[in-house]
């Protein structure tokens, strides 16, 4: 073990955000386990993304600010960079899921090629594993 | 000087990156990040089409910033209960189309940023033609308070910083 | 501070210039190939001189023992990497660039226009290939091997085609896997011994725990594998005449060199590691080597006899001759070495010279003419007897005919080519082993002679298929810059059998100078580094 | 120097023929005239020595050391056959400038038959058994490249083959033996071998030293079971025919045997293996002659049949014997080569050799014919003339063996002479009889000195048989001496000795002869049969060429069955040998005794759950979700980084994380051309499909357990003293860098990296050349099915178009705001790898990762327009730069690649260092880049590629320009 | 944690192997990939394990005992480049395979059964 | 309690929940069922090994650790990206 001797004003707000970053991920994960469908799942990670990495983040810059004694705040950068890219995880892997489902749905049913998009959330997607399609691709 | 420094605010940006880094503030990283700073953003920019976006109420983003930090985490509570405690069937997940007025490249990108931070809401689509913003929403009670609440309290505000009172887009060719 | 000989640099240069004219050729644009040939072809011959230069450094005495050491990087072995130059590796190093040389030449017209980035890959390889001979360092030595093969993966799907690929996926396949081994051996070596140096595993093998000789004899083992299937052992080396057959013929003489490095790595680090100085381990393996070595030459036989076209024949004729060197290298070791070694310089030529000869004599039959052949040989249905009227054979089938017998004499051992001296040498230096001759030198002999009855056989009918049975009526044309080559390389090949008593001389030196590992490898871990200016200053 | 000439002359005399020009007809013979008749002027230099009972030597060394010297040696024996060679040699060449065509390509033909002499005079002169097996198998290629001469004829090419390939064969067999016989001996040295008969015979290698010289001789003089190839030899041009068969290739036998007669004669094995081979060949031989109806094929089964007399002789091995067998050599070769001669004149002049054909020869060619009976006498042993004496002598011979008890060896011998005056006869008969008609040619006699051979040879029949004492005896005499030296018995050479069983017996041969021929014309349609009585069915021929095709049809299935085409059988044959060759070697493991050193962490255990769960899952998806186990090797891929960040080996997750990342794209980029699995057919046997399954099966679980095993041996074993120490201990002070990993990259070991980026750039130059020449499958080559979706707005937008202002407009603000801080990124990277995790792999693939994303945003064309990427310069740059910086410690008299350090002092930023090591870590870095760029931009640009090939396809599939969306 | 990395490489190993003894090239590819993650843990662990020790000498005087072994991390990492560049080449080779036979068997035709 | 133990405990909790979710991603990435899921679960399973990277740090004391969480911060979005693309599109760079 080799954690630093913290004062406490320092340990307990890092404990508590470790242990809080920690359930959060965990929860987050959990949802992507456990969610019925993709559209709910990837609502899951988000709160990881969010408010996991967030706590943990801070719990990081507490931390090695306190046992260096310097101002250690390189995780900001971290933060910066998950803010801005994961927005782009998610747009296009729900824009890929969406566009995915309409043309499975198009094969499945010709006549109704182009259905209302309302349609398509609550249906479940489990019953349709992708095998030859894109997915076998 | 917009010739070799054609966004201030990002060659300070990554000035404040290249510190960060490497956690020095010794004066020969500060050269070297400002050369940086200003060579990077140089390089790209043949690859930045729609130019670097110009903050006109550098205030009025912070304070949607604050705004959104405190939506998030409730968000973030709200999400995870859900998680744990409904069953996932009795989640009403569904799409949702948001009209909105918000042209400005770059301020359309800040939305997404703090809808997909935002759990509970993921960014699908802009549809082309109505520009409308295609939205999926975790648990829908009731779209209107959805419609209403983005464009509110945050299309709005995300205007004013962009794009000034005014409603002349920007971010043309740079 | 005292500065390195420049004559010392020179050891380096066999790795460097390939290595910078590669480079250098990489950006010139595909259509200029008079300078991308005549910088490859300057390379080419400086390394030919240079090779000459070292093998005659390494002859003389201006080494110590003959050893010449160069520490890349200026740290010391078993630190640093060091190249090593000895007898042996200078041979390998003048081989190579003599075929080397012999291809650049041949492919100048023609083949270094159906892909792109030939002189550049072509330069690469030769990188690997020398590297590879004169590093004496097992990672190092994976390091030119990967050089080595991707840069014939590149030139064995230079301008491919469907067969090109085919053989190519195998040929990758397999190289890929045997680099995987590569890697387990190398690393349980070092996880065993703590080195990877092979002068410095000379002097800590006798020295291990039984727990570490333990991980060291499986991690050698497996180093073998991954040589033995470059060596094309059976049953490791299936890919060999499917690819020789379908590579472009100066990338198959080429092929012909690469198989001799994984014999060659082998020796290197069997006769340094597990020779005099390696105690109870001294000579592991071996017998296991020989029972491949005599399969790989049954298979080798049997693949001659049962192929049709040249170019598998040439690959069979490949593995026939890494079995005879596998086979007698296990079997005797060092005693049989400097035949072994001969055999190596000749059927190394000879089979470089016949990869390129088949392309031209591919030219003399009109297509189609081989299918029908082989049916009326098989059932000997004969055309009826002409008038007994010659049919004037020009100077261009006369070349290629004798050529052809040339290349069919020592790729066989027949008389009286230098094939034939290897042959008898080898049989001699067994049969000298003191004490009674053991069944399995008997077994060995007739095997080699086996292969080499099924190796003539097998030759003497491409050859009156090819140059008797063709019906061709116009000659085939051919250039200079192919001619060239190949009359170079049977030229070698006589020259190899005439000087035959002096080429021994030198292998006998070469043998005197492995066979004892200790000195070997105190001259290379007792290299010093050059002076570097105060170490304090440096790090500064 | 004298005995080199002879041997050397005709070989140089071969080349100088070989490069004349072809219609030099006149001048070609001439030169092997005068090569002929020089070396005999030598040889018959030689004879006052010979005769004075001397062995001339001379030596040169060859291979010293394998104890191989170049030795000619001259006795006896040798100066007879070198004078047979070289005067039947001469007579050929004279001969053979009036036979051979004009249209035929004499040249060559002389050039092989000098070569040919040569070779022979070198197995006659030979002093060292090894050099005689080399010219041995010379007259082996020779005689196959003369027999072979009229290639483009079918006949002449088997011929040609089936007598190299026994001859050969039997040649290789010679060579074993002498190596034996070396081995027993200790020495090739003729001298000395044939000095140590008593040791030979006494070593229990004498039997198959025997056996496999006795094979040599046997095939080379075509006895049985080998004699099959000789008549097919008779392909070859007629005066070949004469040389070969008379004096010289199927001479080179029997000469051996009667060369090695002192070391290897005088027991039953010796008698039994060659006299019984010698028998046979004489009955089959003589019978099979009669029933031929070529006129040489009648006198090559006589051949055969002579020389298993002459073998029979060497068998019966007695010194009589031997002098009988050298007598009859002489005496068949005069014969012999004249009777040739004369059938070459013959089919010379009236176009056929046929003898249903030919008769009454003796009105167009008087003298011809004349001469030919004289010789067919003389084969038959007809008294007066030479081949009477020496079968006589047989006869005399046979009647020894088996003492009075065994008479079979003399009836044997009757029945040959029997045979042999019948096919005498029948030879003769094309002479008498009613001028033939309807010759392919009016014959005339042929001119005055093509005939001079065949006088030349019939006079020395008839001296010889007349004279013997006067003419033959000294040369006998002479080559009997060297050959039995003390054992020389005393015989007499006469005409007539008297009445006793062997003229009885030469009697009963004439008659008998005579009667047997008249019965076979008559009774069994001699002149029409085609085949042999009784033994048509022993076809050699046709045993040996089906015995060819079996070999070769054997060799294929064996093949088959030893190796194989396949690339599966090929892996698992390789994992096999992992599994089995080191646990074969290495023997039993010895005691193990030590513990982890780490304790158990649960949480490392969950990771590799992941992990392993996630290899598992790859293999099982791989077949058909390809994009799975894409996925799932991904997971894998990050299990590995996050253990070495877990096990301290920072750098190395950097590394894994970004290939990691590249392999990724890289992996999808082929998978667009790799087009959904085509289904194998279901008629597959699924029963075969389980067992090779679980067979791959049972050797995969074996691999993971044997690896498993060897990996938990080795970390619970602690580590020797390595070299690591040195590194960690001098990383700072001797590399100037805090980061030994990086240190070991850029400075220890740096010869490895210069190595490995020249790999990267060597893979990337190889797949940059595989895609130039890249042809899509036919299902991939339409645009993915993705994009034809036109409900998708994205489908009729260029990529351009979709990232500037269709649906990734929001993604592009994100990706092309963040591409100058992944430079920055990158260069913090490059910039503290030599103190800190990073260094120029990691920082190169971080900037090609940035581009790339630009590339993924925006397509190629667009980004391609707007920034010029050249990646073959960066490749080219970035491999010299790293040499370079190698090369500039040359300047300062160190060693490739040693660092040095730069001090810099700066105002305002003080003083830097800037180590060379940074320049070659730079140089790294640029050819990762270039590395990463060309690779993935020549895989990117098959898309622009493929969306011009469909043309109207595509067209079609895209949908109306506007309005047909729904949201 | 020896006994979890020695499981984890043998399962990736064999994984592999599995792999590469499958018909298909992308099953080849995808076993040459694992098989070279097995191979590059394989060689890390020849330096045996260490925790939290990176090789990383904060000044000249160290004792070696201290820090995890830095020769089979540079070993594994020129492995992991030279993988993935074969990989590459590997990978273009099937695709081109695959358009020249009209097979992604890795024989390039489907066997003969 | 000191705040040695307080600490080492939050960060063994930590661990312990980034962990599991990892094993969590890996099953929904085993699962699948589309191939959307499995994507997304790769993607969660770069965001999890970023925590881990930060929580080791904190739990051996080192800022070694924070370049790799850096690298998958800035860099690990990359294969998603590419995997999604290829979805939606059919090909990874147009
Ligand atoms: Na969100
Ligand atoms: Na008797």
């Amino acid at each position: 073990m080799s954690v630093a001797m913290l004062p406490w004003w320092a340990a307990v707000p890092v404990a508590v955000l470790l242990v809080l970053g920690g359930l959060i991920t965990l929860v987050g994960t959990l949802g992507l386990l456990r969610l019925k469908t993709f559209y709910q799942r990837i609502h899951g990670p988000a709160i990881a993304i969010s408010m996991g990495a967030g706590c943990i983040l801070v719990a990081s810059m507490v931390y090695f600010t306190a046992a260096q004694s310097r101002l250690v705040i390189h995780e900001l950068l971290i933060g910066a960079f998950v803010l801005m890219t994961a927005p782009v995880v998610a747009m296009l892997l729900m824009r890929a899921a969406l566009y995915r489902d309409l043309r499975g749905r198009a094969a499945a049913r010709p006549a109704l090629a182009q259905p209302p998009v309302g349609e398509l959330g609550t249906e479940t997607d489990e019953q349709r594993t992708d095998a030859a399609g894109g997915g076998g691709r | 000087m917009k010739r070799w420094l054609p966004s201030p605010l990002l060659s300070i940006g990554l000035l404040l990156t290249w510190l960060v880094l490497n956690q020095s503030s010794e004066p020969a990283h500060w050269l070297l990040g400002a050369a940086l700073g200003v060579v990077a953003p140089l390089l790209a920019r043949p690859l930045l089409p729609h130019g670097h976006a110009r903050l006109r109420r550098p205030r009025a983003l912070l304070r949607l910033l604050w705004l959104s930090a405190i939506e998030i985490i409730r968000s973030s509570v709200n999400v995870g209960q859900l998680i744990l405690l409904r069953k996932p069937e009795a989640v009403n997940s569904q799409f949702i189309r948001v009209p909105l007025d918000l042209r400005s490249p770059h301020g359309l990108a800040l939305l997404s940023c703090l809808i997909n931070s935002t759990p509970g809401t993921v960014w699908v689509d802009l549809l082309p033609e109505s520009h409308e913003l295609l939205l999926h929403v975790f648990d829908l009670n009731d779209e209107a308070w959805w419609i209403d609440t983005i464009k509110t309290s945050y299309e709005g505000p995300i205007i004013e910083v962009f794009e000034g009172a005014g409603p002349t887009p920007e971010g043309e060719e740079a | 501070m005292s500065a390195l000989p420049w004559m010392q640099h020179l050891i380096v240069v066999p790795v460097l210039l390939p290595l910078l004219v590669g480079a250098l050729l990489i950006p010139v644009n595909q259509n200029r190939h008079g300078l991308k040939f005549a910088t490859s072809a300057v390379s080419g011959v400086l390394l030919w001189l240079l090779s000459l230069a070292l093998l005659q450094m390494a002859d003389g005495e201006h080494w110590p023992d003959g050893v010449g050491v160069y520490l890349a990087s200026n740290w010391a072995a078993p630190f640093g990497i060091a190249l090593v130059v000895d007898r042996l590796s200078a041979l390998m190093l003048v081989l190579t660039s003599t075929i080397a040389l012999a291809v650049l030449v041949f492919g100048a017209r023609r083949w270094d226009r159906v892909g792109v980035h030939f002189h550049s890959l072509f330069q690469f390889l030769l990188m690997g290939l020398n590297g590879a001979f004169l590093t004496n360092d097992l990672f190092n030595l994976f390091v030119f091997f990967e050089v080595m093969l991707a840069a014939s993966y590149g030139l064995v799907l230079h301008g491919y085609n469907l067969r090109r690929i085919q053989a190519g996926m195998q040929y990758v396949a397999v190289n890929l896997v045997a680099s995987l081994l590569f890697l387990i051996g190398v690393a349980l070596i070092y996880g065993a011994t703590g080195t990877l140096n092979i002068a410095d595993l000379t002097q800590r093998v006798a020295a291990l725990g039984p727990q570490d000789t333990y991980l060291l004899r499986i991690g050698a083992s497996v180093l073998a594998l991954a040589f033995l299937t470059k060596g094309a052992m059976w049953p490791l080396g299936f890919w060999l005449p499917t690819t020789y057959a379908a590579a472009s013929p100066p990338v198959a003489a080429m092929m012909v060199l690469m198989t001799k490095v994984g014999i060659y790595a082998l020796l290197r680090v069997w006769l340094a590691v597990f020779g005099d100085e390696a105690g109870e381990l001294q000579g592991f393996g071996l017998a296991a080597l020989t029972a491949g070595g005599m399969a790989t030459l049954l298979f080798g036989a049997v693949g001659m006899l049962a192929s049709q076209d040249g170019g598998r024949m040439a690959g069979y004729g490949a593995i026939i001759s890494s079995g005879t060197l596998l086979a007698v290298l296990g079997h005797s070791g060092s005693a049989v070495l400097a035949s072994g070694l001969y055999y190596l310089i000749g059927s190394t030529l000879a089979m470089a010279a016949f990869m390129l000869l088949i392309e031209l004599t591919e030219r003399i039959r009109p297509p189609g003419a081989a299918l029908l052949a082989i049916t009326m040989e098989a059932f000997a249905i004969e055309d009826k007897p002409e008038d007994p009227v010659g049919v004037g054979i020009p100077g261009t089938l006369a070349f290629l005919g004798l050529s052809f017998v040339a290349c069919a004499l020592v790729i066989s051992g027949m008389p009286p080519m230098a094939g034939f001296v290897a042959k008898f040498s080898l049989f001699h230096a067994l049969l000298a082993m003191p004490g009674r001759v053991p069944a399995t030198t008997w077994l060995l002999i007739a095997l080699m002679l086996l292969a080499g009855l099924a190796a003539i056989i097998a030759l003497m009918r491409l050859g009156v298929r090819t140059f008797w049975a063709s019906g061709a009526v116009t000659p085939p044309r051919l250039q200079l810059s192919e001619a060239l080559p190949v009359g170079a390389l049977v030229g070698l090949c006589v020259v190899l059998t005439l000087q035959a008593g002096t080429v021994f001389d030198y292998l006998s030196r070469t043998v005197d100078g492995l066979a004892r590992s200790g000195p070997a490898s105190e001259r290379v871990l007792g290299e010093p580094p050059v002076a570097r200016p105060a170490v304090g200053e440096a790090s500064r | 120097m004298l005995l080199a000439a002879l041997v050397l002359v005709p070989f140089l005399g071969s080349l100088l023929a070989a490069v004349m020009p072809a219609d030099a007809r006149n001048r070609e013979s001439w030169l092997a005239i005068a090569v002929a008749a020089g070396g005999l002027l030598v040889a018959g230099s030689l004879y006052p020595a010979v005769a004075a009972g001397q062995v001339l030597r001379e030596e040169l060394a060859w291979l010293p050391a394998q104890g191989l010297y170049f030795v000619l040696r001259v006795d006896g024996l040798a100066w007879v056959f070198t004078m047979l060679v070289l005067a039947i040699g001469l007579l050929v060449v004279l001969y053979a400038r009036y036979y051979m065509s004009a249209a035929d390509p004499v040249p060559r033909f002389f050039a092989f038959l000098l070569a040919f002499m040569g070779s022979m005079l070198g197995v006659v002169l030979s002093g060292n058994l090894v050099q005689l097996v080399l010219f041995w198998e010379l007259t082996s290629l020779t005689s196959f490249l003369l027999i072979g001469y009229w290639h483009h004829r079918a006949d002449a090419r088997r011929g040609a083959r089936m007598a190299f390939t026994v001859t050969a064969s039997g040649g290789l067999c010679l060579l074993a033996g002498v190596l034996v016989l070396g081995n027993i001996v200790g020495s090739y040295d003729l001298d000395v071998v044939l000095a140590a008969g008593e040791r030979i015979r006494a070593d229990e290698l004498y039997l198959p030293a025997l056996v496999l010289i006795a094979l040599g001789a046997l095939t080379k003089s075509a006895q049985f079971p080998f004699h099959f190839w000789l008549p097919h030899a008779m392909a070859a041009p007629t005066p070949v025919s004469s040389y070969l068969h008379s004096a010289t290739m199927v001479k080179a036998g029997v000469f051996l045997l009667v060369r090695l007669w002192p070391a290897l004669s005088g027991t039953p094995e010796w008698t039994w293996i060659i006299g019984g081979a010698g028998v046979c060949t004489l009955l089959i031989g003589a019978f099979i002659a009669i029933f031929q109806h070529d006129l040489k094929g009648l006198l090559a089964y006589s051949t055969i049949s002579h020389l298993g007399l002459i073998t029979t002789l060497i068998g019966i091995g007695t010194p009589l014997a031997i002098v009988a067998a050298i007598f009859h050599i002489l005496n068949h070769a005069t014969f012999k080569a004249s009777l040739f001669m004369a059938a070459g004149i013959i089919d010379h002049e009236t176009g056929t050799r046929d003898m249903r054909v030919l008769s009454g020869l003796r009105h167009a060619l008087p003298v011809t014919a004349t001469l030919a009976i004289v010789a067919s006498a003389a084969m038959a042993g007809v008294p007066l003339l030479n081949g009477f004496l020496s079968k006589e002598m047989f006869f005399a011979e046979t009647l020894l063996v088996g003492g009075d008890t065994n008479w079979w060896m003399s009836y044997a011998a009757l029945a040959m002479g029997v045979f042999g005056v019948a096919y005498s006869l029948r030879f003769i008969s094309i002479f008498f009889g009613a001028p033939a008609e309807a010759l392919p040619r009016s014959p005339h006699e042929p001119p005055r000195w093509m005939r001079f051979p065949v006088e030349l040879l019939v006079l020395t029949c008839l001296v010889v048989g007349i004279l013997p004492g006067l003419s033959i005896e000294p040369v006998l005499h002479l080559a009997a001496v060297a050959t039995l030296g003390a054992a020389m018995p005393d015989y007499d050479l006469a005409v007539w000795h008297g009445f006793n069983v062997p003229l009885l017996m030469s009697t009963l041969a004439l008659g008998g002869g005579v009667l047997l021929y008249g019965l076979l014309r008559r009774y069994l349609q001699l002149q029409e049969r085609d085949t042999v009585p009784l033994v048509h069915r022993l076809n050699g021929a046709q045993i040996y060429e089906s015995t060819m095709l079996r070999l070769t049809r054997g060799a294929g299935w064996l093949l088959t069955h030893l190796g194989t085409l396949r690339l599966q059988p090929q892996l698992l044959l390789l994992v096999l040998a992992l599994l089995a060759v080191p646990v074969l070697l290495a023997g039993a493991p010895p005691a193990w005794s030590d513990a982890p050193r780490q304790g158990f962490d649960p949480l490392f255990a969950v990771v590799w759950l992941i992990g392993g769960g996630c290899a598992i899952g790859a293999a099982w998806m791989a077949k058909y979700h390809r994009l799975a186990a894409v996925a799932l090797v991904g997971g894998t891929g990050i299990v590995t980084a996050a253990t070495f960040l877990w096990l301290s080996a920072p750098d190395l997750a950097l590394t894994q994380l970004m290939v990691e990342t590249v392999t990724t794209v890289l992996i999808l980029l082929g998978l667009r051309w790799l087009p959904p699995r085509i289904e194998a057919g279901t008629d597959a046997p699924a029963r075969m499909a389980w067992l090779r399954r679980s067979r791959d099966l049972v050797v995969a679980t074996a691999a993971g357990l044997g690896m498993a095993a060897l990996t938990y041996a080795v970390l619970v074993h602690p580590a020797s003293d390595t070299i690591a120490d040195f590194f960690l201990q001098n990383a700072l002070t001797g590399g100037g860098g805090s980061n030994v990993v990086n240190v070991l990259l850029v400075d220890f070991r740096s010869f490895d990296t210069l190595g490995e980026i020249t790999v990267l750039a060597i893979v990337a130059l190889t797949v940059y050349a595989l895609l130039r020449r890249f042809r899509p499958a036919p299902e991939s080559v339409l645009i993915p099915a993705q994009q034809r979706y036109d409900v998708d707005p994205a489908s009729t937008q260029t990529p351009a178009e979709q990232a500037n202002s269709g649906y990734l407009l929001v993604a592009g603000i994100y990706l092309r705001l963040l591409l100058p801080f992944m430079g920055v990124v990158a260069v913090y990277f490059f910039m503290r790898g030599h103190n800190l995790p990073g260094g120029g792999f990691v920082a190169g693939l971080i900037f090609s990762v940035a581009i790339l994303v630009q590339y993924m945003l925006a397509g190629t064309l667009w980004v391609e327009s707007h920034l010029q990427l050249r990646p073959h310069r960066w490749l080219g740059f970035g491999l010299v730069l790293a040499c370079a910086t190698g090369l500039g410690a040359w300047v300062f008299g160190h060693p490739f690649l040693t660092t040095h350090t730069a001090h810099v002092d700066w105002p305002l930023v003080g003083e830097l260092h800037l180590p060379s090591a940074f320049v070659f870590d730079l140089g790294v870095f640029v050819v990762v880049v270039g590395t990463t760029m060309l690779m993935l931009v020549a895989l990117a640009h098959q898309s622009l590629r493929a969306h011009r090939l469909p043309g109207d396809e595509a067209a079609r599939a895209a949908p109306p320009a506007s309005g047909r969306r729904t949201i | 944690m020896e006994l979890t990395l020695s499981i984890a490489v043998g399962v990736m190993f064999g994984s592999g192997v599995w792999l590469i003894l499958r018909p298909r090239s992308f099953q080849l590819i995808t076993g040459l990939l694992l098989m070279s993650y097995a191979v590059n843990l394989f060689i890390f662990a020849m330096g045996r394990l260490w925790v939290a020790q990176p090789p990383i000498t904060p000044t000249p005087a160290v004792d070696p005992a201290l820090f995890a072994d830095p020769v089979p991390q540079g070993l594994v990492l020129t492995a992991i480049v030279i993988g993935f560049a074969t990989t590459a080449l590997y990978l273009v080779m099937i695709i081109g395979a695959r358009g020249l036979t009209g097979s992604d068997h890795v024989d390039g035709e489907e066997p003969r059964e | 309690m000191t705040t040695t133990t307080l600490l080492a405990g939050a960060i063994w909790f930590a661990l312990g929940c980034v962990v599991l979710g990892m094993l969590f991603c890996a099953l929904r990435l085993a699962i699948g069922p589309t191939a959307q899921d499995r994507v997304l679960a790769l993607d969660t399973l770069w965001m999890c090994t970023m925590l881990l990277a930060l929580v080791l740090g904190i739990h051996h004391d080192s800022l070694i650790y924070f370049e790799a969480a850096l690298l998958i911060a800035l860099l690990g979005f990359v294969s998603t990206v590419a995997l999604a693309k290829f979805l939606m599109r059919g090909e990874v760079i147009e």
